[in-house]
């Protein structure tokens, strides 16, 4: 699986925090110049002009309910905590486009040869905020609460397990870890079992934990301690002054950092929300709305907003429709595939794929700044993406002839196509809930469909709520022959998390030998020779495209806003510079 | 006296057991528990059933209900899952915000209600009283949701009179006075807006009862004592009228907890209600279900409260 | 002219009912003089209640019209200032029912020291709550301290109509107006409250208009009656002399319908008591009542004779009239 | 016999409730053309939805989304593609079907309910007040959206019923102090000792009685279920989009840019809730003059 | 045998209290009373309010739960109020105080009188109608009004309706609770007549209770005085009148205002005597609760409650 720990953290889409999904709604709908493109937006902001000596800047944090507050990336669960963490504590290690790790970081790092053992060295002015240095007692402190049996986090997972002796320190068994070893007060040396190119993509936990802080507090009672609520520090560029629970932060500039003393004098995170950020905005009571600025509101507000220049970037996400092939067999923890299933027939799924028109219903509901998909890896891994893909595209009358030719006929002449044994064929259709789109695209999916006559039918007539539709997914209820879900992909492009034969998430139940070998290869030391996994993912993104366990349909955009007035901040994925980030000015521009 | 306060509290226990009961099986037959929204590749499903089972929400719903129980009996309303931290906590900040949220809604309620109950019963059927009848038909009529986002919108954004979200401006110093301005500050807007339209009841009962007790015979001795038109209202006509408004009180309580909802949610206040939203959606059941065991009891003691203030004011009713 | 404590002279208080105004009171003169219990007597219906609240200028809503001299001050005519100078000092009234007539938040005592309290300023608190006490004691209240911080919840009906009295006689009245002040009291206590209003007439020596139904009640209290019928007052005469010569057909009626000894078949008033908008507005308002009595013995507008000194009787029908079924009894109607 | 007959009927009706509460509304004016407004109103959006096809209007067109009112659709389409007009008309239908449903589900249920706890009184009456105190203390806000979420099968009927289980309790206690009231009048008491059957003298001589006060009441709680249906709508908890209701419509508004910039979508259901409670509330307040009127009447 | 024997009745009311609301006293609204009647006659209840005199009837025809005693109906035990069957029902009627709400507002004429023969006869709908208007014709209300509403009559008509109803069923005994203190004095002469007349013709037991002796007087044969719940005297109405033994007795005649004004002093002084008595002697005749003794017959009719010493 992958792991996470830059502020991309990978969520179920729809979830019920995610502003990103909500409505979405144009002035001048069916005109062309009501269309955007992700190409139109800059990543960075540069060119705001020179920084002014201090300032303060306001960031909103975009988010419909509050941050939970546990500001620790040991502990943290939901995506806003994320935000506001990355202003106080940062991953020791830097990342690049692909988000694998760079020698810039913190700390750097040597592999041994059979890339199994990583020794990593910190730099030497890298120090908490109370002026401690950052040591090499520190990360592996990290990785003893994490691995520890009373940890009440979520974190532990195959990257750990995958450290020697980890196992046993977390059945209890042994008391320290055998695989990390730290050499001196800033080198840290980590043994894997097995050497996985995932590591080098985010696979390595680069946050250390100040331990002369948390030595004495139980690990089972971390996550409810002050350090991790209230006064929690770090090493990054900014020091936390004050926290109002769940709803704002305010930070001062660390003159410590040890990338340089920020630009800033101190920032303020607020929470707010998805329909009163623009407004937030407006008013310049924020320079910056991240964490998801609702991109369907930017046809409305762009020629209002011209105090404010919105960044674009790809989204590392999403949006598919899924078929269910199988079932999960907890037993054995790992995907059945069953070869009768309703939607068992690839020919049935490839007419569904051409059926649909996905960039009108990115032009449409999102006005271009989301497009059509076509492959599981997207131009979010500019490295991986392989944009031959040769994908179904919009087309009724391949669809027509492929169901035609399949044998799905319309055979007792009411205009719905019966399946090949003539028996009648109704799909049930499971949708989510989720911003103001997802019922008429829900019905649109079903409308597109009838046209090349197939029934599909809205699961129990309406959408699902959240919860209620991944309990039924995941349960492989018989009721559901075909879903529309999301991903957000994470930092990792290895889909073993998502389409492998032991991945619960693999909700299509889709397995085949093929798969299981390319996902294998993928990982494997071969492929720490990038070309070689370069390969290997763009043959999987071509079989995926060939049996169709689910198909994608649209990529996205994501948008920041940002006040003219703020300058060096980036909405790159990949960016943590926040000590560069600077105002021109010491108010915010308003707009004429 | 005591003795009914004490029976009324007996009363209560059972039915805030059968309460809780209900509560917990409603929050079992939910889809989905607080882990299920952990739907993120990068998270280890295993990590998730670990917490899963750790946090007990594999065994059956009455060991739950057990355990869940014999916290609450040691005062321990168990964790948020959600939030990683005691629900008593975490109901303790946001209690802070409601509470002030509710006081600024009494407070503005009853400035508004007592003049315009008392000018309409006073003077009914002129035109005053039409005008202010008027406004409490509307009053009826507008969902308070609509008219909060109208007032959001008008005085928050169009004319930026008051803050449009949270409960305290960041950075404020806890336990300063600047801190507590500023929450009452926040506290206004939303507060107004519930005590607007909530206000209309309040104002009708008045007005009925005034221009009912105006017809008592009692006030026919008043007024044949010779007392003038202004002493039979004040020591007669309003004294005996206000004294069911001041048993409401209580009773406000229940009508408050409705309305903090739908207000919380829309000026983003992060109070009790908005707390109560959020915890059914993610299932953070722990927090959802003291919360309505909350309410629960912040409706029978405001019951009680309106009982016993009106066995106070008013002496014909004796609680023994 | 001396004696004369009040004087009404025509009379009429009317009540709006649609879009007209109908007299409930039509045309009443009458005198009452100091020292003098009046009693009115009739149906329910009549207008006794509504003339009492004339008198005391307590209607909200009604028309009056003519003249009520209270010591030759006309009270119709009267500012509200003064009004309330007067009400519940020169005149005071008793109400009928002791169960809502007080207020029912108020200590008892504070009800009675608010009459002081309007109309004797110089009295003080402790003057005044001294004087309640005595009030108290003197309608017969056992315990006055007690009762002086009651409700009038924990008294008896027979307790509240006292403190109702007490409140009423609190500033000496010279004029006080008894509205059915038994009807809801039990024989025991009534034959109590109408001692005590015996007594008091003494100490206090005011003239008292005493409304009731009871034909026993007015025998035993009042110097002269006057029968009521639809608004009109049909017979007015010194209490014995109305007892003992009855001559309008309906104080006839009235006198044969209660049981007395020897009496089988009670005599019945046929008909009913026309409400306030269907009231006979010309002519004798009792001969529908009496329709065995020829039309022509009745006046086109009946005017009060005087037939004896002091005792007036309306109409000239009750020359002629007699009782149908039973004509040779009726020259015992009461003996 | 014939002519007494109809003479017989014609006479039943002469005082009756509805026809006093009737000719006290036609007094009132406002009341009157309130209620004028509501029949046509529910005559429309009934009669129309006949012709309408729910499935067609909200059919998804992609090349129709967000247009203003115009020549296609007279007050435009939602980011949906959909007909707002149409989606009014029917959520406008729902919307009235769902307050109807709840007022009569929980009327119905109250008003047995009172009824029969009042006029057993004791520990009848003692046991089910407690069962209808345990019901008042629940959050039923907080009950209702947790039972929304459960509830698999969601629909207009469906979603009366859970309204409903939560709404009878105000006209349950109402009824049942005036039952209390009614039982002790001698009328009943007669009955009783006439030989009556407890359940006759229940409805068929007690509640005639208090027929103008459940009109009454019905009528202004049919007022506050349509305001509740939209509020729970706005809050996410009520019925799916399929079925629009005017509250599903209105919460569109919670977009920021549906609110200033569309005002086509959340406006005209807005307005229509608005005179629609306020015109059910004015023949409601007309109705209660006029049953007091009548509890004057001597 | 006696036609309806009460035997010791007791009626009590809990009183509610403590923490649990559970019963902690009761009020003794009927306390220990014995009576015997025989048919065709009228007793009387007289006493304050609150004595008690409403339970009795009440209790006798089954509105009121007894607490204790034995009510005999014809020689069968009917206390229980499951043995009140259906002839007993038949049997035993009731007019009430107040003639506005006896007859219930909502229902015409036609279904207020038939509402005990629907109950016991099964009639078809013209032989009811018919019925009914022999009934109505009995009562001197027009038998063309079954169609009106009880709104549209006068007191005294809604009264006979009232009796109407009650006697629908020829029932033997009919107990009146106060039938005439609602209605004006002309009116109340009406409805005394009348239930006089038809008592003859239907060979009726009536149990007259009033707090008005003189109605009382008028009406009745046999006298019972009733105080907190307790018989203190009873006897024929002469001997009540004329031969009261009871102080309680006493000062309740003293009480009845004269309607001659010029016995005005002595009935004043009279009063004042009985008054006197009254306050002396209250404790020889009533123990240290306030309540009547035991009642003792001094005549073949007449039963005093005089302390034990006699
Ligand atoms: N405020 C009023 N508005 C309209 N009509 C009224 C009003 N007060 C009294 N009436 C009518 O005036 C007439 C006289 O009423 P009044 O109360 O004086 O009668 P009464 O003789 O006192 O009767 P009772 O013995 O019942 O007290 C009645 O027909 C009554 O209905
Ligand atoms: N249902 C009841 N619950 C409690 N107490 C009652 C009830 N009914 C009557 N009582 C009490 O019983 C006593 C006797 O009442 P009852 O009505 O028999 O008196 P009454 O002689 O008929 O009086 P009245 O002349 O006022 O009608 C009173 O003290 C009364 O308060
Ligand atoms: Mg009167
Ligand atoms: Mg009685």
């Amino acid at each position: 699986a992958c792991s996470s720990g830059s502020d991309d953290n990978a969520e179920g889409d729809g979830g019920s925090d995610d502003g990103t999904e909500e409505g979405t709604d144009e002035g001048e709908g069916g005109s062309e110049d009501g269309i955007y493109s992700i190409d139109d937006f800059p990543a960075a902001k540069t060119d705001a002009g020179e920084a002014i000596d201090g300032g303060t800047l306001n960031y909103g944090l975009v988010n419909s309910s509050v941050f939970e507050g546990i500001l620790n990336w040991n502990f943290y669960q939901g995506n806003p905590d994320a935000h506001v963490i990355q202003f106080f504590d940062e991953s020791l290690l830097s990342a690049d486009e692909n988000f694998t790790y760079t020698q810039d970081g913190a700390a750097t790092f040597e592999t041994s040869e059979d890339n199994r053992t990583f020794t990593f060295t910190i730099g030497d002015n890298v120090n908490w905020h109370d002026g401690e240095p950052v040591t090499a007692e520190d990360w592996l402190y990290s990785y003893e609460i994490i691995g520890h049996p009373d940890y009440t986090g979520i974190r532990y997972d195959a990257s750990f397990r995958n450290i020697e002796g980890m196992d046993e320190y977390h059945s209890g068994d042994a008391d320290t870890i055998s695989g990390i070893e730290v050499i001196d007060d800033k080198t840290l040396e980590i043994s894997y079992k097995e050497a996985w190119p995932s590591l080098l993509a985010g696979g390595i936990w680069a946050y250390a934990t100040p331990k002369h802080i948390f030595e004495d507090i139980p690990i089972a009672e971390m996550e409810e301690s002050a350090e991790v609520r209230q006064n929690p520090i770090g090493m990054g560029p900014f020091k936390v002054e004050s926290v109002v629970p769940g709803e704002s932060v305010t930070y001062t500039a660390n003159e410590d950092y040890w990338k340089g003393a920020p630009k800033l004098d101190g920032v303020t995170l607020t929470v707010v929300s998805p329909e009163t950020v623009v407004q937030a905005l407006e008013s310049g009571e924020i320079d910056i709305a991240g964490g998801g600025f609702p991109t369907d509101q930017y046809p409305d507000v762009e020629e209002s907003l011209t105090n404010v220049e919105f960044l674009g970037v790809i989204d590392n996400a999403y949006t598919y429709i899924g078929f269910k092939l199988g079932h999960w067999d907890a037993d054995s923890s790992e995907v059945v595939t069953d070869p009768d299933a309703k939607m068992a027939d690839v020919e049935l799924r490839r007419a569904m794929w051409h059926a649909v028109d996905n960039n009108a219903v990115g032009e449409r509901f999102y006005n271009g700044l989301r497009w059509n998909a076509t492959t599981l890896i997207g131009p979010a891994y500019p490295d991986f993406y392989n944009d031959e893909v040769e994908a179904p595209t919009y087309d009724p009358d391949e669809a027509n002839r492929i169901l035609d030719e399949a044998g799905y006929e319309d055979v007792d002449g009411d205009g719905i196509r019966e399946n090949p044994d003539g028996e009648e064929l109704v799909i049930n259709f499971a949708s989510m809930e989720g911003g103001d789109t997802a019922e008429p695209i829900a019905n649109y999916y079903i409308q597109a469909w009838e046209a090349v006559g197939l029934k599909v039918e809205l699961l129990d007539g309406r959408l699902h709520e959240f919860n209620a539709f991944y309990d039924r997914v995941e349960a492989d209820d018989p009721d559901i022959d075909i879903y529309q879900a999301a991903w957000s992909t994470g930092s990792d492009v290895d889909p073993s998390g998502l389409y492998g034969k032991e991945a619960p998430f693999n909700y299509s139940r889709y397995s085949s030998e093929e798969n299981d070998r390319l996902i294998a290869e993928g990982n494997s030391e071969e492929s720490f020779e990038v070309e070689h996994r370069q390969e290997v993912y763009k043959e999987w993104q071509e079989l995926m495209v060939q049996d169709i366990p689910v198909f994608p349909t649209v990529y996205r955009a994501a948008l920041t806003p940002v006040n003219e007035r703020v300058t060096g901040y980036s909405a790159a994925l990949d960016w943590s510079e926040w000590q560069e980030v600077g105002v021109t000015q010491e108010d915010p521009v308003l707009p004429e | 006296m005591w003795k009914f306060i004490v029976r009324r509290l007996l009363i209560t226990i059972p039915q805030i057991i059968i309460l809780s009961i209900i509560v917990f099986i409603l929050a079992q037959m939910m889809p989905g528990d607080a882990l299920s929204g952990l739907i993120d590749p990068s998270i280890d499903p295993a990590a998730v059933e670990q917490q899963r089972e750790r946090l007990g929400l594999n065994n059956p719903w009455y060991i739950q209900y057990v355990d869940w129980v014999g916290g609450i009996l040691q005062g321990d309303f168990g964790q948020s899952f959600r939030f990683k931290m005691p629900v008593t906590e975490l109901i303790g900040q946001r209690m802070v915000n409601t509470v002030l949220l509710s006081v600024v809604t009494l407070i503005f309620t009853y400035l508004i209600a007592l003049p315009l109950g008392l000018i309409s019963g006073r003077f009914n059927d002129t035109l005053l009283d039409q005008a202010i009848t008027g406004y409490t038909y509307i009053g009826f009529a507008t969902p308070l949701f609509i008219f909060s986002l109208f007032m959001l919108w008008i005085f928050g954004y169009n004319l930026g009179w008051f803050p449009t979200s949270g409960s305290v401006a960041p950075g404020t110093e806890p336990g300063t006075i600047a801190y507590w301005l500023s929450k009452v500050y926040h506290a206004l807007l939303p507060g107004i807006s519930i005590a607007l339209i909530q206000v209309v009841s309040t104002v009708q009962y008045l007005r009925s009862e005034i221009i009912d007790t105006k017809q008592k015979d009692f006030i026919i001795t008043a007024r044949a004592k010779g007392a003038g038109e202004q002493r039979v209202y004040n020591k007669h006509i309003f004294r005996n009228s206000l004294l069911p408004i001041a048993a409401f009180f209580g009773w406000e309580i229940t009508t408050l907890i409705t309305g903090t909802v739908f207000v919380e949610k829309i000026f983003s206040y992060p109070g009790m209600g908005l707390l109560f939203l959020e915890s059914i959606t993610q299932r953070d059941f722990s927090v959802a279900n003291s919360l309505v065991l909350l309410f629960g009891t912040a409706q029978i003691m405001g019951a009680l409260l309106s009982d016993i203030i009106l066995s106070i004011v008013d002496p014909r009713i004796r609680i023994k | 002219m001396s004696n004369e404590l009040l004087k009404i002279k025509n009379l009429s208080t009317s009540f709006r009912i649609g879009d007209e105004y109908y007299a409930a009171v039509d045309d009443v003169t009458l005198t009452l003089n100091k020292n003098e219990v009046l009693g009115i007597v009739g149906e329910s219906g009549s207008g006794k209640s509504a003339l009492a609240f004339s008198i005391m200028r307590l209607h909200t809503r009604a028309k009056i019209e003519g003249e009520i001299l209270l010591n030759n001050q006309n009270i119709v005519k009267m500012s509200t200032s003064k009004l309330n100078k007067i009400r519940g000092d020169e005149m005071a009234m008793i109400f009928q029912d002791p169960l809502t007539a007080l207020n029912p938040l108020m200590p008892i005592g504070r009800q009675i020291e608010e009459n002081l309290f309007l109309h004797n300023k110089k009295l003080g608190q402790q003057g005044r709550k001294k004087r309640t006490i005595e009030l108290l004691n003197l309608v017969g209240i056992p315990r006055p301290e007690r009762v002086y911080e009651q409700f009038p919840h924990e008294l008896s009906g027979g307790m509240r109509q006292r403190i109702i009295i007490a409140i009423a006689i609190a500033n000496d009245p010279e004029l006080l107006i008894a509205d059915e002040p038994t009807t809801a009291l039990d024989v025991t206590i009534q034959a109590q409250i109408l001692d005590l209003v015996r007594e008091l007439k003494e100490k206090i020596h005011a003239g008292i208009i005493l409304i009731t139904h009871d034909l026993g009640v007015v025998a035993e209290m009042a110097d002269r009656v006057a029968v009521m019928y639809a608004g009109q007052i049909v017979e007015i005469a010194p209490v014995d002399k109305l007892f003992a010569n009855p001559l309008h057909p309906y104080t006839r009626s009235l006198l044969n319908s209660v049981p007395a000894e020897g009496q089988d078949r009670l005599h019945v008033i046929q008909g009913v008591v026309p409400t306030l908008k269907n009231l006979p507005r010309t002519g004798c308002r009792f001969a529908e009542r009496i329709p065995w009595i020829d039309a022509s013995h009745h006046e086109e507008h009946p005017e009060l004779h005087e037939v004896e000194s002091g005792h007036f009787v309306r109409c000239t029908c009750y020359e002629h009239f007699y009782f149908p079924d039973n004509k040779e009894e009726q020259a015992n109607g009461v003996s | 016999m014939e002519a007494t007959d109809v003479k017989e009927l014609e006479q039943a009706k002469t005082p009756s409730a509805i026809k006093v509460l009737l000719k006290e509304l036609y007094r009132d004016k406002l009341a009157l053309v309130s209620l004028i407004f509501l029949v046509l109103v529910a005559a429309f959006v009934y009669g129309l939805s006949i012709f309408l096809d729910q499935d067609q209007i909200v059919t998804v067109d992609l090349f129709a989304i967000n247009e203003p009112p115009g020549e296609d659709f007279i007050l435009g389409t939602d980011y949906g593609g959909r007909d707002v007009f149409g989606q009014l008309i029917i959520g406008t239908r729902n919307s009235l079907t769902i307050g109807i449903l709840v007022t009569l589900l929980s009327g119905v249920f109250g008003i047995a309910y009172g009824l029969i706890s009042g006029y057993y009184g004791g520990h009848v009456d003692n046991v089910m007040m407690r069962i209808l105190d345990f019901m008042n203390i629940l959050p039923f806000l907080f009950i209702i959206i947790s039972f929304v979420v459960i509830v698999p099968d969601y629909n207009t009927i469906t979603f009366s019923l859970i309204m409903s289980a939560f709404m009878w309790m105000g006209i349950a206690r109402l009824i049942r102090s005036k039952a209390l009231q009614e039982r002790e009048l001698d009328y009943a008491q007669a009955s009783k000792t006439l030989g009556t059957s407890n359940f006759n003298i229940i409805f068929k001589q007690v509640m005639p009685n208090i027929v103008s006060l459940i009109i009454v009441t019905m009528t202004l709680n049919l007022a506050a279920n349509i305001g509740l249906e939209s509020g729970l709508s706005f809050l996410g908890f009520g019925l799916p989009e399929s079925t629009p209701s005017l509250g599903t419509l209105i919460s569109y508004a919670t977009n920021p840019q549906t609110l200033e910039h569309r005002w086509w979508i959340w406006v005209p259901p807005a307005v229509l809730i608005l005179i629609l409670m306020l015109a059910v509330r004015n023949v409601g307040e007309a109705l209660k003059r006029a049953a007091d009127a009548r509890q004057r009447r001597g | 045998m006696a036609f309806l024997e009460v035997q010791d009745l007791q009626v009590y009311f809990p009183i509610k209290g403590g923490i649990f609301n559970r019963t902690v006293d009761h009020i003794k609204a009927v306390d220990g009373v014995s009576f015997e009647m025989e048919q065709g006659k009228t007793y009387g209840l007289v006493g304050e309010s609150g004595s008690g005199k409403s339970t009795t009837g009440r209790a006798i025809i089954g509105l009121e739960d007894i607490t204790s005693g034995k009510i005999l109906f014809d020689g069968k035990d009917i206390t229980d109020k499951k043995t009140k069957n259906k002839a007993f029902r038949k049997d035993v009627q009731m007019i009430f105080q107040d003639p506005y709400s006896s007859l219930n507002p909502r229902k015409r004429v036609l279904d207020i009188v038939a509402e005990p023969l629907r109950n016991f006869e099964k009639l078809s709908k013209q032989e009811e109608r018919k019925r009914v208007q022999e009934l109505l014709d009995i009562v001197n209300v027009s038998p063309d009004s079954i169609f009106k509403y009880p709104h549209e009559f006068s007191g005294g008509q809604r009264q006979r309706i009232g009796v109407a109803r009650a006697i629908a069923l020829k029932p033997k005994l009919i107990i009146a609770d106060e039938p005439v203190s609602a209605l004006d004095v002309s009116v109340q002469a009406q409805v005394l007549n009348f239930l006089k007349e038809i008592q003859s013709e239907l060979n009726l037991t009536y149990l007259f209770i009033s707090h008005d002796l003189g109605i009382v007087k008028h009406m009745c044969d046999n006298i019972s005085i009733m105080y907190k719940g307790r018989y203190v005297e009873q006897g024929s109405t002469a001997d009540i009148f004329e031969n009261p033994q009871h102080i309680y007795t006493k000062r309740l005649i003293a009480a009845i205002p004269d309607i001659d004004p010029k016995n005005r002093e002595k009935q004043f002084h009279n009063r004042q005597k009985v008054l006197e008595e009254y306050t002396q002697s209250y404790n020889d005749f009533f123990d240290q609760d306030g309540l009547a003794f035991q009642l003792k017959s001094i005549s073949d009719t007449h039963r005093v409650a005089l302390p034990q010493k006699g």
